[in-house]
């Protein structure tokens, strides 16, 4: 059933009702300052609005109902007492600039989610700031120019980063002022040492990596990366959104690294909201300490402050208009105190056993697997380029349909490195039974493919609808709705 | 195992398909000296009922206080149909709606949210939010240098009336790409126009202004904008989205309207909360949407001619467009606009109208309450519903007496506007009770007279 | 796609953990007081929980998804406010034994809810324990008993309904060791005087009547009726189940009802939570007062403290463990202070507009109501007789074909007076564009009826699962989940 | 207006297709001597905020008190995922099932429920739930009296350790039927086997025995099963669910097992919440079925031989067999059983035990630390998780002292158990802290040493 659009349910002149208060005085405001059209928004009732959102809700998948092996986003289990406590209301009614003495239940949980966050990492300082982790990149890089420049060695501008590295990586470098230089893959996976040694030079800011990569392998080689880089003058850069397969049994610090960031939202299972809020803390070893972004939350006694500008003169400022997604870091402390020191080992020892058991299924059901004399780490890659030469199916088309089969896909065409790829992240919270039911599936699908390929090329066809025109999207661009344009539809 | 569904039969299973005796074998990769053999600094486990315990004792301690504090943050009336929508896991447990076909509850919101916000503002072209206020100015200001075809400035101009923080976490942002960001200056709580005189002579890319301004008062956008317009600079707006409901709209600033319409998108149904998840609202004409950060949602139709929506225009972003894109932004702040879509469906433009009203209302009778004692008087008006109030003494004393007697007195405007002396900015959203006031007033009253912050 | 049976997700060994104390010691009871073998729970992880039960809620219609115009039963939009207050964790975490002290803050609610129900009722007293309208029935019926009884006019063992009366009725007068007197309804829909007038007698305990009866038309000599039992020394029994229809209208007490129940889950729209719990709270006038079942709230200067049995000699006892469904009376208490007097009037002001529309465009459009000469209440009913007879489509056919079009079917075969009945309550708090649409969808099912009756046969087509074996059900009784129960069904 | 969808156009559209002036017109079959204008008594109406306001306001009064009382109600965790799954709308503002294919996340959780619910007793048949624990007893009387063949009786024994409110309930429910019950005598906390002599002469269609008693003990149900079996009577066992995850189920007492189990399903994932909704658990032998009050779900096909769900053997019910039905009950408490279905799926049967025990060691060590005041002795063992503790001196002073101290005592046996002296019922569930066990040994010992109580 199509569900209407919200302004389609509403009625001019209804009300819901009760949410606003009933006579307030007229606007006083000079005539110029006056809105002189009533702004056209949702005039429906509250039953209208419970009904038409729960309808939409239920065209979502999402963890909470499928499977969800979408690669590189760690669509984990989100505990339900998470939200529950982080939503109390003495938390949800802090007003962000209440001053610290009214908020030392919040700041004890955040300064020691500060000093989880650091032993996780093997960091020595941190900032909860950032946002998400593209910010938190930000966040890093920036500090990486902010160390060069305050030892005068301001010509520091170039960012490497592996080609087959998340899009945030070289879109933020370049958001820092900084130019992108990519160096190859090896095909075994790790990091072309050559082309590396070739591209570090005074120039060099920093190198970023994510280790496990997004190719889902441990950088074996991590040990001589930082020393050619550091050697060179650069410094580390991790991008930990991928910690999920590592947690508890190595430390980016260890490896090298020189600043961290972390997608809470990933590996620490605070929502994703259907695209966010998540939130990406950045950690650094001594010699970045005193970029940190700031607020950091700091302790004065047995009291715990707040750390500003003033505090840390060279920090690289602030932000976020507070001190970022506060309610998301809450989450995330009750997720590791829930877990502690055990639990988080085992989120990586059976987020990495999910993987490892899942590629083999699927290699022996004869799916070819990158890297495939490598352990997966908590993901890995599946490439159907065989199958989209023999058969026309491609990636997408499997993507579409595993939805037809009570899957969310997993992320495809991501790492472009591999073509007709998919990149499977299975998570530690799912089953066996899950898993072996998702191979059924795929091969449900290849076998169609070859014996059928129209039935795969329809798909989906149990969704709410079925695939969309995007160049429609794109050359009729339609993303306000107009009380006419539901014709144009 | 909390969360962990297998058992000593799977696991068994598992390694035996695998190959390996045990699942330490699985990160034989990571070189012997990497690996730990535990979290040693991490505290044990919980049962949930533990946790629970610890969070309410801690949440206990931040309980009992009445805020009077705006500054960007406003506490208002959240129905609470809004988070027992907004949590259900179907939205709350997605993520980026990439596969179109399963995410149309994600899609169609975004849809429906983007439209409003363009309703709302009198522009064109919202995309699917920016992580909170200030980085969505910030934003603003990256694409204005972008858009601006005809001023090739990497200079902006930002009234001293814009939120101080955003001005300082946009120049944070920017400064990297090498925008420079120049203050107007602020008289009576206003941009001064007779500052713009001065300016001509250079070229900006473009003009930053807030309405009502972090003072509570209102500009004169009108001859703002049609002066940088003249100047052929990008007029980017700010506005608390709540204010939509009752002040004209950017789109309709001056002659032509402003260009591009930003802010802080937590009055629209999101708890104060400590400072967020908020989330930042950026909406432009339509001639600009190719430098838009973000994710836009478009409606289309499927193979079976259906409408339906999906992500569009994705060549702008990170993960097509890498280096080149408008912005790094991946994860945003999706479940807020959830959020703000439903509460703002369930106010309606009347109910949105009434409230800001109510807030209006309140700020002006908190003035009124507390300018009655003759150490404090209103410096600005017209305000919306926050006031500037002078006092005769410095006001740090007096915020933390008031503290103590459960009253949040305001933000203390010394640091950010010490040309304005004993300074304190004063909030009273539609939540404040007269009862509330009237405390407020009479602690006020107590705590003047008492020696310590006399 | 099938939901499995929480069982079959089950994997042995397998917990959901944090949930239970980590090392309880061993059970110390001698071994003939222990248990031999576990008992065969789920074993399954909180993901799995989460998601199991996520999905098959998506598998029922319900208010917050589908307009349901189930008669009888008004399902009207449940104000989600009510129930997140109902559960503030002060509430829910009082024990009901706490003294009166720890609980004034929850006895103010109650009392002042007592308050609120009589002045809508018009009676003098009240208690909130029945758990259900049934349950209520009892309490009243009880209370008819006891009332005789102390008079010393004790062979009053008769309770008169009228054939178009719920079941509860008839159940309820037997439950109390009461003997049942049906008297029929007229076919203007009003109460046979004459068969009233020859059923009364020395036997009469009393008459149970709803107004606006079953057959959703208000009793118009409800004033002669009452003067009839009263003569003849019987007392009167209002079900209040209907009270949607005549909220600030009318007061049973006026009417002449010496004792009233309403159904709290159905005028004061607490949850009817795929069947319960609801709250049937009796009230009386003062000749039945001493009558009420316990515990009732009562004041004691300015404390507000439980009346119980040892306060109340005569009265009919408990029925409940403590006082009832409490968090269901919180809510109503919610409901009706956000309406307030106005807004109750509302209530059956909309209701009744609703119904006589809808009503009026479904005569409209050709359907045969009812007692159409008669103003609809809150509901009305449509009798399918004709179309029956002449497609051999049903009011079950049509209640089916109804689910496919998006819409939960109105209550069917009931009133059981009417053949081939839909009892269609579309209750306030439904918007007249919905009415409409389901006005189209009566009238397509029906044009299909004559034109292509097959396709209507087959509904439902687009739910989980379509027409089940009720008969097999029955015969194969398959009630509770064996390890090997999967093959058989 | 709140919750009315209806605009002006909307009215007088809908007025003019019914053919009438004005919304009072369609109240005109109301006699005009019935018809009032209005609800005078009735406070004006609020809004949301306002009413939060109110509501947390009375909630603040009840805050504050740590509670050792059982006695039928238990303080258990609630996992969080509990009630968030169970307020959803589909579940929550859903009706009974009639419409099966419509109705099946309800009918498949009743299966589910009631497929558990037949496990942990060890019996075959379980409904979809009464109103509560007393209730359900009553409607197991009546049941009972109704299946037995064998025996033409109308009394029915009852231990006095079973809970004195389901004593009486069951005597007030029951009554009308002419229903009689007897009473067997207790001694030391547990049914007096000796009293049975003197009964064997009558004859009874049943007894009801509860385990955990109501004082917590354990009573010797297999002899007493096996004499009542003897005697023909149908065995009513009356059971905490929570205990069976570890205390021998009814359906294997004796030799021959109880035939029917009964009581209150609360301390499966059911807040205390002042006494409801909770809801009542009733299983009964295969053979009974017939006689079962409430609602049954079964599975079968559908016409394309899928499996789904229907409500089951409705010719027992009030709306088909009507004055003849096995019971009244109407609406039960499904959303109540939803909530066990999901509290029981999280913990599984290890939790469930490891749970029990927990309570169980809890409550020992409450009575080990208020024993070592000489003034307190425990009576009776072994016990479950409740406990009576006799006193020198009376208990309701001391209860009214503790409570001053933030401590609910317990419950006070002296008005039903007069024969105990001075004692006391606690409990301490596993949500009991050591500490708080401490506090309530530490101010009990300063109360006990104050003169008041003495
Ligand atoms: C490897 C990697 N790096 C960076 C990011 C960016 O993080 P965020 O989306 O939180 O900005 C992501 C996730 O999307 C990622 O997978
Ligand atoms: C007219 C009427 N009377 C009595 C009842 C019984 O109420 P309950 O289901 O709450 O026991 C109902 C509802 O089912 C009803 O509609």
């Amino acid at each position: 059933m199509l569900e209407p659009i919200i302004f389609e349910l509403s009625a001019p002149g209804r009300r819901a009702g009760g949410h606003a208060p009933a006579k307030p005085p007229a606007a006083d405001f000079p005539a110029q300052f006056l809105r002189r059209e009533e702004p056209l928004l949702p005039e429906v009732s509250e039953l209208q609005v419970v009904r038409h959102f729960t309808r939409l809700s239920q065209q979502n998948y999402s963890i909470d109902t499928q499977f969800y092996p979408l690669g590189s986003c760690t669509m984990k289990y989100n505990p339900r007492v998470c939200n529950r406590l982080a939503m109390l209301p003495e938390f949800v009614e802090r007003h962000p600039l209440a001053a610290t003495e009214y908020g030392q239940g919040f700041l004890e949980c955040m300064y020691e989610l500060q000093d989880m966050l650091k032993a996780v990492t093997g960091m020595t300082a941190i900032s909860l700031t950032p946002m998400a982790g593209a910010q938190a990149e930000f966040a890093g890089v920036t500090m990486l120019r902010a160390y060069h420049d305050a030892r005068g060695d301001s010509e520091r501008r170039e960012i490497i980063v592996p080609d087959a590295a998340h899009g945030t990586n070289p879109a933020t470098a370049s958001m820092c002022g900084c130019t992108v230089v990519e160096i190859p893959t090896r095909a075994d996976g790790d990091v072309d040492l050559d082309a590396l040694r070739n591209a570090v030079g005074p120039a060099t800011a920093g190198i970023m990596l994510t280790n496990p990569s997004t190719l889902g392998i441990f950088e074996r080689q991590i040990i001589e990366i930082a020393d050619i880089v550091h050697k060179a003058g650069g410094l580390l850069y991790y991008d930990g959104a991928n910690l999920n397969a590592i947690l508890g049994r190595a430390l980016p610090a260890d490896m090298g690294f020189d600043v961290v960031h972390l997608n809470l939202h990933k590996t620490f299972a605070t929502p994703h909201g259907g695209g966010g809020p998540g939130s990406g803390v950045v950690a650094v070893n001594e010699r970045l300490a005193p970029f940190l972004p700031v607020p950091i939350v700091g302790r004065d006694g047995d009291q715990y402050v707040w750390l500003s500008a003033a505090d840390r003169p060279r920090s690289i400022g602030r932000l976020s208009t507070f001190m970022g997604n506060a309610g998301i870091l809450l989450r995330a402390f009750v997720y590791m105190r829930l877990l502690g020191a055990d639990g988080m080992r085992r989120v990586s020892e059976f987020a990495t056993l999910n993987a490892n058991y899942l590629m083999k299924r699927l290699q022996t059901a004869g799916f070819e697997v990158s890297f495939a004399e490598r352990r997966a780490s908590h993901e890995f890659i599946v490439s159907l380029k065989l199958i989209t030469n023999e058969t026309g199916i491609s990636a997408m088309d499997f993507a579409k349909a595993l939805l037809d089969r009570g899957f969310h896909a997993p992320t495809t065409y991501f790492p472009q490195l591999v073509a007709e790829c998919l990149l499977i992240e299975p998570t530690e919270t799912e089953a066996r039974q899950e898993l072996d039911a998702f191979v059924a599936a795929l091969v449900e699908i290849r076998d169609l493919a070859y014996s059928s390929p129209d039935t795969i090329k329809a798909a989906p066809i149990t969704t709410p609808v079925r695939r969309l025109d995007d160049v429609r999207a794109v050359r009729q661009l339609d993303v306000v709705w107009q009380p006419d344009s539901e014709s144009s539809a | 195992m909390p969360f962990i569904p297998h058992t000593e039969r799977d696991i068994a299973a598992m390694l035996s398909t695998i190959g390996v005796a045990d699942t330490e074998a699985l990160f034989d990769e990571i070189p012997a000296a990497l690996r730990i053999d535990g979290l040693h600094k991490i505290p044990a486990g919980m049962d949930e009922a533990a946790v629970t315990r610890l969070m309410r004792d801690r949440a206990a301690k931040d309980a009992g206080v009445v805020s009077f504090i705006g500054a960007g943050a406003y506490e208002h009336h959240i129905p609470a149909a809004v988070w027992d929508l907004v949590t259900r896991g179907e939205f709350y447990s997605a993520y980026t709606p990439y596969q179109a076909e399963a995410s149309q509850g994600t899609l169609q919101v975004i849809y429906e949210y983007q439209s409003i916000m363009a309703n709302l503002t009198g522009l064109d072209i919202s995309n699917a939010s920016l992580y909170d206020g200030a980085t969505a100015f910030a934003e603003a200001c990256l694409m204005a240098v972008r858009s601006n075809r005809k001023v090739n400035s990497r200079k902006i101009l930002v009234s001293c009336s814009v939120h101080p923080v955003y001005r300082a976490v946009a120049r944070h942002l920017t400064v990297g790409q090498g925008i420079e960001l120049v203050e107007i200056n602020c008289r009576d709580g206003q941009t001064e126009l007779a500052a713009l005189d001065g300016l001509a002579a250079e070229e900006f890319a473009a003009v930053c202004l807030q309405q009502p301004t972090f003072l509570g008062t209102l500009d004169d956008v009108d001859t703002l904008t049609d002066w940088a317009h003249a100047q052929q600079m990008i007029v980017i707006a700010i506005c608390n989205p709540m204010s939509l409901a009752v002040l004209r709209p950017p789109g309709e600033w001056g002659a032509a309207g402003a260009d591009i319409a930003c802010g802080e998108g937590q009055p629209f149904g999101i708890p104060v909360a400590s400072g967020g998840p908020y989330f930042g609202y950026l909406v432009c004409r339509q001639q600009m949407v190719r430098q838009m950060p973000g994710r836009i949602v478009g409606r289309t139709v499927d193979i079976d001619g259906k409408p339906g929506f999906t992500l569009t225009l994705q060549a702008r972003e990170q993960h097509i467009r890498r280096s080149k894109a408008t912005s790094n932004i991946c994860t945003n702040q999706g479940l807020m606009v959830t959020a703000a879509t439903i509460y703002l469906s369930l106010l309606g433009s009347d109910g949105l109208r009434r409230t800001a009203l109510q807030c209006h209302a309140n700020t002006k009778l908190l003035v009124e309450k507390l300018s009655e004692s003759d150490a404090a008087t209103v410096m600005f008006e017209p305000f919306f519903h926050e006031a500037v109030l002078q006092f005769d003494r410095p006001v740090g004393p007096l915020i933390e007496a008031l503290g103590q007697q459960g009253i949040l007195a305001g933000y203390d405007l010394s640091a950010d506007y010490p040309e304005l002396g004993n300074a304190l900015l004063v909030c009273a959203t539609e939540m404040r009770t007269e009862e509330e006031i009237a405390k407020y007033a009479t602690v006020l009253k107590a705590v003047m007279s008492s020696s310590k912050v006399a």
